[in-house]
């Protein structure tokens, strides 16, 4: 074979990197200036200013970390950290435990499957504004569940969880779970649909039942489908913010504030910028501390191609 | 050799015999009723109170089915509740959320499928990048960004006017709709993407003759969010809007706190429920699709 | 000889699609079976019914002469091994090969004999504190069968063991396992739709097709006298070359040649003037010289030629059709050519053109 | 010309007064827009902050005067009003004129009160009373004494809503009937820490402390849900502004003969001197402009002083009009004024900030369990810190 | 011949992972080459950059003579056929094939007759309207090379087109593939690790491995010569048998038995006394009576007999390891006999021990 190797004269150009996909660049334009501009720079800004100590209008008055200082210092501050670390772990492990196993019980191939999972999920549709009145009302003493229950002839009961500076976070925790389970269910049962037959399979040839198989098999292998359901219960309960206000409006006392309600409150109604930020720049760094392993779980672990 | 099998063919025989109440059935159907009713008791709540009139709700038990059914309340909820000198109801909100809710919804999933696409067929430098710093702001809560955007949206002029906010409700449902949408064409074949580039086709002939017609079921979870998303959205409607234009939220925070004298629980209640009315019909129209498309575009990412 | 398996008018419906109808299959102690079938003809289905993962909707089952119909998987003394493997991912080799075990509350000191000697079997000791996710396919796979032989079970179940593999593995596993069969002797049931493994493994295969039974006989009769046209088609790749035309006593003649088949050991009365099939296997097609003296010889263009290396495929013009020849080596045939082709009667196939059945 | 005009002025007395503006404005031919926000101040104060600070101001707006405006007009923010302020010779008209004081700045009026809000008040309810078969109480310590028989009674002595700011008040009203006025203006106005942590101030926090536990059963959140349990009998009293009038007006009740009032708990017939005022963003369009001023000339005209502030319940800021048909309580209270009984606003005392954190106090005294020797070492450190 | 493709010292790296490196090929017009090699060798890449859909870290890519290194893929004149389909799911087969021609702006007039014309050439036209959801995977895959025909192009690739098809269909499909490239004679670049098709398929194979090519040649020269041990290894199905050794002078010695390689056809120069493999494929080893008079002759114990209907497959205890010897029909032979073999000294291999270069 007599080849002519002599390479042709003409070599393209590389061309520039930076118009390389151009439209494809362009067409991220929203997406990069949403990044950029509002999330990092928006974040940046707020961060910022927590070192100053702007009062109704962002001001430059530099005050070093007097804003934290004082936020540490302040009981309500302590008590918002203490709820949200009580509602997060209870909601957590709640909110896990029950989507999940709603979402076995709909896996089980029932009749009405659709049924129940409209019931689970249709409070998600509804505002937290909606799901605070609803449930602050249920509870009420005086005419919610505690006095149908005394209207059965038990005198004693007693079930009165908002008006309780010790159980008013639980009353909130019901009105949570009432709204955010049905999403999470969701999801688990995506994630179940997802699991090969063939385990099933070979844990019926192997004796084990099905309760065990789901805690021992089942639910290990679910491992991704928890992340993501754990990171989209996380961002609910750090933003944990509307329902309280409609529903205890952190009372009895401060026995149900919250942190992001601190950081409004002191924004708007004490007028106390820097604080609002320092606040706000303290749950953002919760936040990263908890994405942080997330990410590297989801995006350091394994390369997508 | 065979009559061993003959001798005992008289065992058992076709379909294994089942118990319909089994106690597995029992501790299985019982328990998603218990729950269901956990469920089902604030809408039957809502739903109740809502037909009684006050007096039946001083009266006191809200568990009780009315005695005597009225659409009051829903009238009033709808036409007559005042706030402060304004006294019709959410009638007038609705128009305007309808009027956010469609170019909201419009725009956000507009924007977040062609990101996904992007981020997914499109890859450039730094586009992980941003993308990370995308999702790490879907877990800053919106208080904290209230002022920077007000800045924002009065620097580009658009500061109170329904682009404004539908700028907003873009920019907030980015994050998680750009993941849904990433990782659902990043589960679409790349064969296919490449097929189309070698057909000549550029990125938006790929993006809309290919990917978008692809897209529905992600499309289906993407909608349902935003609109529940959205449509309860009331923070951001009362803050980037005028009274004009206010969404039926802000008129159900109005008839729901403005206290006078007792609370009209039963108007309370009926207009709770017709601001919620929207998104219940979608959520319980959608139905599995809703579920396949979190299948989707959730959890496999 | 015992059956160790036997199956008695199986029936199975998914809702209204009757998937077996009717089913009666015998299995033999220490027989290595192997269901054959294309896609979708219920082979899946009959190995879950003998599991116990699919409740039958009529008929017995027996194992061991037991009657296991209504009896749960793990009390029937079987092991299954799936195609994707479906190991418990977040234990280790170890764990997966005596979960089961430690579910049936064996002693520990037991589970530990067991594992041991199974690793052993199958060379997997150096995986045993590994987790799936760490090994590859074929190690996967082992353990997979190892998971269902550590049960100590009377029958094995295969669900296309082998399919997720690479050629070369496939090869290697298939060898590995017909050495199980001969060193263990139980009874294994084994489903594919790969030929090669069905012949190679088997002591007798059951050809399926919708829900039925067509053959179950030894490969050798299988690959030698297909009791059908169906049958005799999808045994044998490359497939028969089947050519449609008459059988006049004992003259078989179609629209390119005829031929005469007094060689043929017919398997019942011949009908004379019977439209008919007639099949003959590529490599049994005489080509050049050897053609010469066969019952029947012709020629015929040659369309493509295929080196396979160790034979080649020759497609040629035959009769209207194309046909596939193998002959053996490497060929200096040439598209284009002619070569010349023999039939030999005794290794002609011959089936009814209505039933489709072996004459 | 349509003018927005935004408050948070939602409760049925309130509403009722805000559409005497209203239909005043409307009047002259112009429109009033209503922007009506329910809640308190702190849902309605950002959404009017970030609206003036997002460059598309509403026309009017309510704020409480005050120092909560201070910065928006140091940022230019705010419309200058001095010049109707001296066309309408408002310096002399406005009573007292502490009220035009905390609108100006550098000698610029920025804003026009339009009412005058005391909280020192106590609200008894007669039904209450009477079912216990019990006198009614003539001061805060004869309530105190009657407490336990009304309890007995099956009766809820104290009705207060479970919320920082109402509690403060309380705190406030019990402060100066029981240490004292010259206490009380040490700490609030002179910001003295050791007063706070004398003497006066002790009896006082024990006062509120048994003032707690009156209050224990209550367990309503809005203020006026808690004014609701007085009008219908379930409590006996409850220590709230002179705007829980409005709530008494509203169900058709009678000072006298259905309810009492008695300022400064009856001991101490003071009143502070807060209220609400509205501000007018700067807006670009001279035609706003002019009608914004000739709507903040119309909110302190006499007649809409009149009929706002009999709809409100609150005293008007002028006291050169004729508030005859005016109801007991409110003639108590313009009495008072006319005596000079005036105390500074907690409004103009404190900025909103160490407001806050004074009401955060509270809440946590209020609903748990702390002490009150505790409470005033906090407290006494708060007012160390104020501002 | 004028090269149709042209590879120049292409490098391609993913991130630091070097995946291509420093690869050189060149394609002649009307040429079928056969990139094989096992998974994850670089096959898919090498294709993707011929085809502008990767960008090349370093080296240069000509197409009919001109430098298209950076050209878009549809600027290449290349088409492409991919082995998941990658059809349009949501259009016709119609829209499938003129979406290319659509978005290169081809007259209308012109697309139909051109999708008229492939359509025929494949025997599509009744599917035109279909969308592909509603085809057999076998007619997915001839819409699918249609869509890279219609663009009538100088260079097809295909990047495992057969690999999603069952057996049967696969062997029909490559027919058709062997038969259109007789007709068009365009040049194709065909990726696949299924050895039947490199060998039946290809003017010339491209074995790579790890990002380079170990060899590039004729299939019956690979399957005769291959170049090193890595290549012999991986053609030819059951693999050849490879035993480690000494040779010297013109014997190689191993632990089980000794033979005379003077009849090897050395490519170099022999060094004795070197370390070296000694290879030699399952068909070529003489059995029975055949055996007798071969350059070597020994016995060994049968372990496994694996009948494949055509030929016997017959697994043998030798000089210390497992041997694969094939044989010709159904052979009688069974497992725990004794059988005669035979090596041919010109059907041999030799492997140098440490370069596994062929000696
Ligand atoms: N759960 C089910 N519901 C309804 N039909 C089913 C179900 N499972 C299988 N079938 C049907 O039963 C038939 C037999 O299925 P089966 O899985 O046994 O086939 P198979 O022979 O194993 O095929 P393959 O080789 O593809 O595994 C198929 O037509 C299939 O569509
Ligand atoms: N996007 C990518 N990022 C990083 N590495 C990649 C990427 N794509 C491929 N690789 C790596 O490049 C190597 C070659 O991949 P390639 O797909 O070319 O293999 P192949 O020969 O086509 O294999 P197969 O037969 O499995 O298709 C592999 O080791 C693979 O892991
Ligand atoms: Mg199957
Ligand atoms: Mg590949």
């Amino acid at each position: 074979m007599t080849v002519p190797s002599d390479p042709p004269a003409t070599t393209a150009k590389r061309p520039n990197r930076l118009l390389k996909n151009w439209m494809a660049k362009l067409a991220s334009l929203p997406m990069i200036l949403t990044a950029l501009v509002v999330f990092a720079g928006g974040t940046a800004w707020t961060v910022t200013y927590s070192f100053t100590g702007s009062r109704m209008l962002p001001r430059t008055n530099w005050v070093g970390f007097d804003q934290y200082e004082r936020l540490w210092n302040t009981d309500r501050w302590i008590i918002s950290i203490k709820n949200l670390g009580i509602y997060g772990v209870c909601s957590m492990v709640l909110t896990l435990v029950i989507g999940f196993t709603l979402a076995a019980c709909l896996d089980r191939k029932i009749r009405f499957e659709s049924a129940f999972r409209s019931i689970f999920l249709y409070p998600f549709a509804l505002s937290f504004v909606v799901t605070g009145l609803v449930w602050q009302w249920i509870l009420n003493p005086d005419f919610g569940l505690q006095s149908i229950v005394r209207g059965w002839g038990w005198e004693s009961f007693t079930f009165n969880p908002l008006n309780d500076p010790n159980t008013v976070i639980y009353g909130l925790l019901i009105a949570g779970l009432w709204q955010g389970t049905g999403l999470i269910m969701c999801i688990m049962l995506a994630g179940l649909r997802g699991i090969d037959e063939d385990i099933w399979k070979a844990a019926r040839v192997d004796g084990i039942g099905t309760v065990k198989t789901y805690v021992m098999v089942i639910i290990p292998m679910m491992r991704p489908v928890f992340i993501t359901a754990l990171v989209l219960i996380a961002s609910s309960i750090i933003k944990l913010y509307d329902l309280v206000v409609a529903q205890t409006g952190g009372g009895p006392g401060l026995s149900s504030e919250v942190p992001a309600k601190y950081v409004i409150e002191y924004m708007f109604r004490a007028q106390n910028l820097g604080q609002g930020f320092a606040a706000s720049t303290m749950m953002l760094c919760s936040v990263v501390i908890i994405l942080i392993p997330w990410a590297y779980l989801e995006f350091g672990g394994k390369k997508r191609g | 050799m065979a009559d061993i099998s003959t001798n005992s063919a008289a065992g058992p025989r076709g379909p294994k015999p089942k118990k319909t109440f089994s106690r597995g059935n029992i501790f299985l159907y019982g328990t998603l009723i218990v729950v269901s009713m956990y469920y089902l008791l604030p809408l039957y709540v809502m739903i109740v109170t809502s037909l009684k009139g006050m007096p039946e709700i001083r009266m006191g038990n809200v568990f009780g089915p009315p005695m005597e059914i009225t659409f009051e309340p829903w009238v009033k909820a709808w036409s007559e509740a005042c706030t402060g000198i304004n006294c019709d109801g959410l009638s007038r909100g609705f128009g305007n959320s309808v009027r956010i809710l469609i170019p909201s919804i419009l725009l956000s999933i507009a924007i977040a499928s062609i990101n996904g696409y992007a981020l997914s067929n499109w890859k450039f430098k730094g586009s992980e990048t941003f993308f990370t710093i995308l999702i790490i702001g879907a877990f800053i809560p919106y208080q904290t960004m209230l002022y920077p955007i007000v800045i924002m949206l009065r620097e580009i002029g658009l500061m109170g006017s329904i682009w404004g906010l539908v700028l907003v409700h873009t920019v907030f449902g980015m994050p998680i709709l750009t993941l849904l949408f990433r990782n659902y064409f990043t589960s679409i074949p790349e064969e296919l993407f490449k097929a189309a580039r070698v057909d000549g086709a550029g990125f938006w002939q790929i993006y809309f003759q290919i990917m978008l017609p692809m897209a529905l079921p992600i499309f289906v979870v993407a909608i349902i969010l935003q609109v529940t998303g959205i449509w309860n959205d009331f923070l951001f409607g009362v803050i980037y809007t005028k009274p004009a234009t206010y969404p039926m939220t802000v008129q159900l925070n109005n008839i729901v706190n403005s206290v006078q004298g007792v609370k009209e629980y039963n108007v309370n209640m009926a207009a709770t429920l017709l601001t919620g009315l929207v998104p219940l019909i979608i959520y319980f129209a959608s139905g599995k699709l809703f579920v396949r498309g979190i299948a989707a575009g959730a959890v496999k990412g | 000889m015992a059956n160790s398996v036997e199956i008695k008018d199986l029936d199975l419906n998914f809702g209204s699609v009757k998937v077996l109808k009717q089913l009666n299959l015998e299995v033999a102690e220490g027989e290595f079976l192997v269901l054959l079938g294309s896609s979708g003809c219920g082979k899946s289905t009959l190995l879950n019914c003998i599991a116990g993962l699919l409740d039958v909707s009529d008929g017995q089952i027996f194992i061991k002469g037991e009657n296991v119909t209504w009896a749960e998987p793990s009390d029937r003394g079987i092991g299954m091994v799936f195609q994707s493997y479906a190991l418990y991912p977040q234990m280790t080799v170890r764990g997966n090969l005596s979960f089961g075990l430690k579910n049936a509350k064996v002693p520990k000191a037991e589970i530990a004999k067991r594992v041991e000697r199974v690793a052993d079997v199958l060379q997997i000791e150096a995986l045993l504190d590994r987790k799936p996710g760490a090994l590859s396919g074929g190690q996967r796979q082992r353990v997979a069968i190892g998971r269902a032989l550590v049960r100590d079970v009377d029958v094995f179940l295969f669900d296309e063991p082998l399919s997720n593999l690479d050629a070369k593995l496939r090869t290697d596993l298939r060898v590995e396992l017909k050495r199980l069969h001969q060193k263990l002797k139980n009874t294994m049931i084994y489903v594919t739709h790969d030929q090669v493994e069905a012949m190679t493994l088997a002591d007798r295969i059951s050809i399926m097709k919708n829900g039925l039974i067509e053959q179950l006989d030894t490969p050798e009769m299988i690959y030698a006298k297909p009791c059908n046209k169906y049958v005799a088609d999808f045994i044998g790749s490359p497939a028969m070359n089947l050519f449609e035309g008459q059988l006049e006593g004992t003259t078989f003649t179609c629209s390119g040649f005829n031929v005469d088949v007094t060689g043929y050991e017919f398997a019942t009365q011949t009908r004379s003037e019977a439209a008919a099939w007639l099949g003959i296997r590529p490599e049994h097609i005489l080509t050049g010289e050897a053609a010469e003296g066969a019952t029947y010889t012709g020629t015929a263009e040659i369309d493509i030629v295929e080196p396979m290396g160790s034979d080649t495929l020759v497609w040629v013009n035959f009769a209207g059709q194309s046909v596939r020849v193998r002959t053996e080596g490497q060929s200096p045939l040439k598209s284009g050519e002619t070569l010349t082709l023999g039939f030999d009667a005794a290794r002609l196939h011959l089936f009814d053109h209505k039933t489709e059945i072996r004459l | 010309i349509e003018l927005e005009v935004t408050h948070w002025w939602t409760s049925g007395g309130e509403a009722a007064a805000v559409a005497e503006f209203a239909d005043a404005w409307n009047a002259t031919g112009n429109t009033w827009v209503d922007g009506a926000i329910a809640g308190s101040g702190s849902t309605a104060r950002p959404i009017i902050i970030s609206r003036i600070i997002g460059g598309d101001p509403m026309a009017a707006t309510q704020l409480n005067h005050g120092r909560q405006a201070q910065e928006l007009i140091e940022a230019g923010l705010l419309l200058d009003l001095t010049d109707v302020a001296e066309a309408g010779g408002w310096a002399d008209i406005v009573n007292p004129s502490s009220l035009l004081d905390a609108c100006t700045l550098d000698g610029k009026i920025y804003c026009v009160p339009v009412n005058i809000h005391s909280a020192q008040w106590i609200w008894l309810s007669h039904a209450a009373y009477e079912n216990a078969g019990l006198e009614i109480p003539a001061d805060w310590n004869e309530f105190v004494a009657s407490a336990g028989d009304l309890e007995a009674a099956g009766t809820l002595p104290l009705a207060m809503g479970q919320q920082g700011w109402q509690q403060n008040i309380a705190f406030g009203a019990i402060t100066i009937a029981v240490a004292g006025l010259d206490a009380w203006k040490a700490v609030n106005i002179d910001k003295d820490a050791d007063v706070a942590r004398g003497a006066e101030y002790t009896a006082a926090w024990e006062a509120i402390a048994n003032a707690r536990e009156l209050a224990r059963a209550s367990n309503v959140q809005d203020w006026n849900q808690a004014t609701n349990m007085v009008i219908t009998g379930q409590a006996g009293a409850q220590i709230m502004g002179d705007w829980a009038q409005g709530e008494f007006a509203v169900a058709e009740q009678v000072e006298g003969e259905d309810y009492s009032c008695l300022p400064g708990l009856g001991l101490n017939p003071v009143l502070d001197t807060g209220g609400d005022a509205f501000y007018f963003p700067v807006n670009d369009d001279p035609e706003i402009t002019g009608a914004q001023k000739e709507l903040a000339a119309l909110l302190i005209s006499p007649e809409v002083q009149v009929s706002f502030n009999l709809a409100k319940g609150s005293l008007p800021v002028r006291g050169d009009i004729d508030m005859s048909s005016a109801n007991g309580c409110m003639q108590k209270g313009l009495g008072i004024l006319a005596d000079g009984g005036v105390l500074p606003s907690a409004d103009i005392a404190f900025s909103q900030d160490s407001m806050l954190q004074i009401e955060d106090l509270m809440a946590q005294f209020w609903s748990g369990d702390m002490s009150a020797a505790d409470a005033q070492a906090s407290y006494a450190q708060l007012i160390e810190d104020a501002d």
